[in-house]
């Protein structure tokens, strides 16, 4: 490469650089090695992982919409035991920052997944995903309300002194105030955005192309709103950001860094072009130089507006 | 499993909207088996936005062949591919067939499109085996016999062959095979699979079907190409765990 | 055509067929009856017009994305004594039903446009885009307070009796509270979906792409989002729906009949295939008699879920 | 201005990255007008999203012919078009040059693609005015002649003619003309645009520039493509109330 410094802060967390791989694009690590190497980028995180192995929704979890897709996986997921058996061996050795992202029906479950995987040293951080139904209130999403981002941040932090990165939801309509919520309750960092709510129907069947009627939004379609919020929190609060939606190449990564992420996650992309993540990291080595940028950390909020 | 491009060598239309792909792709030509498929980005733009699944057909030394059907907008951008463009590949993917066995009659049941893998599994077979080829089609123009051997065909409308489906058609022709030294190798529309499946369960004939799902990735990390399983506390991917099961293994 | 009867009744206004040309995507009308014959289609909705004229936002005002654009217009209009003066004529004579779209900075605004125009007989119905800035309130958008769409509705209800239709905004967590809202306070039905807020930033400039800085994302990349706040309205409030977002042709019309709208606007199409209002009618004519439906009307939340 | 298909008689590359694209559309042919354009689909998908706007650069019988610059996305997918392939164009749009007036001298000072619409000017003015075309580059390889008429070149790194811009070049010429019977006509980059119009208002020569902007529909109907005018009360259209303007009506 050349002299440029790629590494980047999210709070107490240093990662060599800001290409992380998105929760639920990866599975767990394994298949995705074959056409990349892990070693290289910043960071993976996991698959949300529940306390209890959870089957997921039934077919069609997936549709293609226009530049996206939508999915309604369910947060299939193999459970915190066999989480910890079964898939950290793997991830504790690709050489890269593992992050592991969690989801929860209650707000004891979150401790309790958080708690149990502190104790795991390969696991470096915790991204902790709002956005899946609150099963005590009737099936609501979590991430929709402040004070539940709240509290669970706070009881959350109680619980672990690693980093704690909190997932929002771009479903509401001003995710200023759940960026501050968590940064108030002690989060080190936010990550911005997880899917859109959409839906699409089969004209002549009248059903809806995925079984759980709506599902999640993502790829290019959603850029230029994930872009939005992530400028949103970076001009109203004081949090390290993560940007997320949409990003397909290394300049899609500069504009999100522009608008205020210190890193950036591949979701969708990796379904399409599982090697992205490498050809990100050079883009940004390759965009740094012609910029005369020495630290890519320089780039998060450059914005000149 | 690996990312390459190939060079389109040919594309041609066998049959009305059936066309017969051949792309020069060495590195994941040598390492097809009968069933498994490739995952193929159909043009360099976002559009269409994900990759198309198609099983693989042939393979000629370097070259790999798809037979595939004019769906939609992502098979239009492909059969209008010309002899030296470039389309990236992922592959090869998933469990295809299990040939193993000592089995003397193969045969071969295939609805429409669904006769796409038949042709590498026939190369493949054991030369001692027996191989009758079924295959069902709509009508006259939908029954496709590239590369198959010693074909029974049978059309709903009557137009050729039997007169029916296809698994009707193996029901009339069945009791001159005995289930013990026989095996059933599938593929075709999910009503198809799932009667078929069901037909060779009570017989007590060893099937194995090649079934299709939505897919993303094709390779096991987007979970969204999930199938029922029977006896399992998981779904199964079709990516993954298949394209090929066992008939008893899943719930169409 | 064929004996189908494309007719479609939006609370009592009744449209000829339930395609529309949406606000703020064909003007006043002129320019695009150069390419389409609008007196064949449901109805026209005219750009936003205020009390007073407005400029709008300096250049640049557009940009593309995938699958979709961004505007930042800023509500440029010629305002309500030209508009009377000037547009309504032609728009009178074009032989289909002309609906006026109004957007203001003031609840005061909104009733004084509303009155003016209820004395227009040309003018059919009104549709109230309350996705503007509050002026009063610092530039809030009133469209994001289920408050101020509870009072605007109810204020414009009072000063007509024609049809009111109120634009509804997707930026907010639950589209169907303001559905409710709309309903409670008696208007006749309900639009959605206006556009989602959406940036992009060139990545050497490191300005934004729109001087605006944020703007509305419209196009098939948002079409998946519109249907799921269609069907979220159309399941849980009793109201006639019009749906609008990322229409390109019959089959997505069909889609957003399907998931509850009893009409839809196109928009952003109408810059790309001037001429898509009539194939839309002409498509949904020919999906009737495919699928044997003798009036669309019945095509409306026929889901199956 | 209508909606229609044409039929790509040929492209070529005229030099590196600039291509000549021909299309056979009759209906919009007989319409054009110099400095008008066109706003063409180049894919029959929703990729790109977006029309691309093209000055036209000449019209022979049916057939009107293009000159681009390969930018992006768009352009790329238009240089690979092939005879016979369909694209739809709206046309003709905007409003062009006025050739009338008894000027004696018609001076056309083009910037790199901004040479685009004058052949079809040249075509079109009166035998009898004096024409010079001032032509300017960054360099050597970025002059573009294509069917202009006695040309004087200028390129930033001095590797063909003047050294210098190609405002420079016309202030080093301007002492053969004489204002009152010279007009400029102008295309080009907005920094051009900006210091020629400022430099022809100062020394009294009429000058009509062709300006640019992004833009969704080219007819009138978004908004989008709006640019400020001296003493307007609203904002100017480029695609309506232009893309050619007095150099004194538009603030770039
Ligand atoms: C393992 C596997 C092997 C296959 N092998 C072949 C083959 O050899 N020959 C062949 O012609 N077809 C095959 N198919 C089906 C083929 O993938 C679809 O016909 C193709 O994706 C249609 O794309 P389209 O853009 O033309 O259609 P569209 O209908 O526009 O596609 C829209 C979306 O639906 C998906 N889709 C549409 N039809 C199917 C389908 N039947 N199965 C799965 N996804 C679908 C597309 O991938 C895409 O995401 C196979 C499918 C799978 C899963
Ligand atoms: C009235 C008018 C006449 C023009 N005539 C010509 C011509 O004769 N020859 C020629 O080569 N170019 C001309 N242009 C510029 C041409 O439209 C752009 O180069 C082209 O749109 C680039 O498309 P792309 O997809 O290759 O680039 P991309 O950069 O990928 O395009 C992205 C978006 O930006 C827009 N865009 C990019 N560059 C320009 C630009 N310079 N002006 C306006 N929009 C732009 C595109 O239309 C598109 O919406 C003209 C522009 C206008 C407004
Ligand atoms: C198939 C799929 C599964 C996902 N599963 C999860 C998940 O389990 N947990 C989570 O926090 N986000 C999940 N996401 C959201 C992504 O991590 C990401 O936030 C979103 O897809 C937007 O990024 P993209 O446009 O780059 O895909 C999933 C996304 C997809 C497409
Ligand atoms: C350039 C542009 C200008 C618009 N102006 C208005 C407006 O003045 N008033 C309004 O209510 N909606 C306006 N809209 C929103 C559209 O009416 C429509 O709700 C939105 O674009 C989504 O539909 P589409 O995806 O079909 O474009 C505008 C949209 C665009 C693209
Ligand atoms: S297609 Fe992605 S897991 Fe099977
Ligand atoms: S480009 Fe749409 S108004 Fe000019």
């Amino acid at each position: 490469m050349n002299n440029v410094d790629l590494s980047v802060k999210i709070g107490s967390l240093v990662l060599q650089n800001p290409v992380m791989l998105a929760s639920g694009t990866v599975g767990y690590g394994n298949e995705i090695s074959d056409f990349t190497d892990l070693s290289k980028i910043g960071g993976i995180v996991t698959k949300s992982v529940s306390l209890n192995p959870r089957k997921g929704n039934p077919p069609n979890r997936i549709t293609e919409t226009a530049s996206g897709m939508l999915n309604a996986i369910g947060l299939a997921n193999v459970g915190l035991e066999a989480f910890i058996k079964d898939k950290i061996p793997f991830l504790s050795d690709i050489g890269s920052t593992l992050i592991c992202n969690i989801a929860a029906s209650s707000i004891e479950e979150y401790v309790e997944c958080t708690k149990t995987l502190d104790a795991e040293d390969s696991v470096k951080a915790f991204e902790i995903n709002v956005s899946c139904p609150n099963v005590k209130e009737g099936g609501l999403i979590f991430g929709n309300d402040v004070n539940n981002v709240r509290v669970i941040t706070e009881k959350v932090r109680a619980v672990t002194n690693k980093p704690i990165i909190i997932k929002l939801s771009p479903n509401t309509a001003s995710i200023k105030e759940f960026a501050q919520a968590a940064k108030d309750e002690g989060a080190d960092a936010v990550s911005a955005i997880n899917t859109l709510i959409g839906t699409s129907f089969d004209i002549y069947s009248k059903k809806p192309k995925i079984k759980n009627i709506t599902g999640g939004l993502s790829g290019p379609a959603i850029k230029p709103v994930a872009l939005s919020k992530v400028l949103e929190i970076s001009r109203n609060v004081d949090i390290p950001i993560i940007g997320i939606g949409g990003i397909m190449n290394w300049k899609d990564a500069v504009e999100f860094m522009i608008c205020g992420a210190s890193a950036i996650q591949l979701g969708t992309v990796n379904f399409i072009n599982p090697s992205a993540s490498e050809e990100i990291i050079k883009g940004l080595n390759d965009y740094c130089i012609e910029t005369g940028l020495s630290k890519i950390s320089d780039l998060t909020a450059s914005y000149l507006l | 499993m690996i990312e390459k491009d190939g060079i389109v060598e040919s594309v041609e239309e066998l049959q009305t909207d059936i066309f017969i792909l051949k792309v020069k792709a060495p590195q994941i030509a040598v390492l097809a088996k009968p069933g498994e498929f490739c995952n193929i980005k159909v043009s360099d733009s976002i559009f269409p936005f994900l990759r198309r699944p198609f099983s693989i057909c042939d393979v000629e030394d370097d070259v790999i062949t798809f037979q595939f059907n004019l769906v939609g907008e992502g098979t239009k951008l492909l059969s209008q591919k010309k002899k030296g463009d470039t389309i990236n590949i992922i592959g090869t993917l998933g469990v295809g067939f299990n040939l193993l066995g000592n089995y003397e009659n193969a045969l071969i049941v295939a609805g429409g499109i669904g006769a796409a893998p038949f042709p590498f599994l026939i190369k493949n077979i054991s030369e001692k085996k027996n191989i009758i080829s079924f295959v069902g089609g709509r009508s006259k123009k939908d029954i496709i016999k590239y590369k198959l051997k010693n074909i029974i065909a049978s059309t709903d409308d009557g137009s050729e062959g039997f007169h029916g489906n296809v698994v009707e058609l193996l029901d009339s022709e069945i009791h001159k095979y005995d289930s013990a030294n026989t095996k059933i190798f599938a593929c075709g529309p999910n009503p198809m699979l799932r009667a078929l499946s069901k037909y060779s369960i009570e017989r007590g004939f060893a099937c194995e079907i090649s079934t299709e799902s939505v897919m993303a990735c094709g390779f096991g990390i987007c979970q969204g190409c999930n199938i029922e399983g029977k006896d399992f506390d998981r779904f199964l991917l079709v990516c993954k765990d298949g394209p090929v099961f066992k008939a008893e293994d899943v719930i169409l």
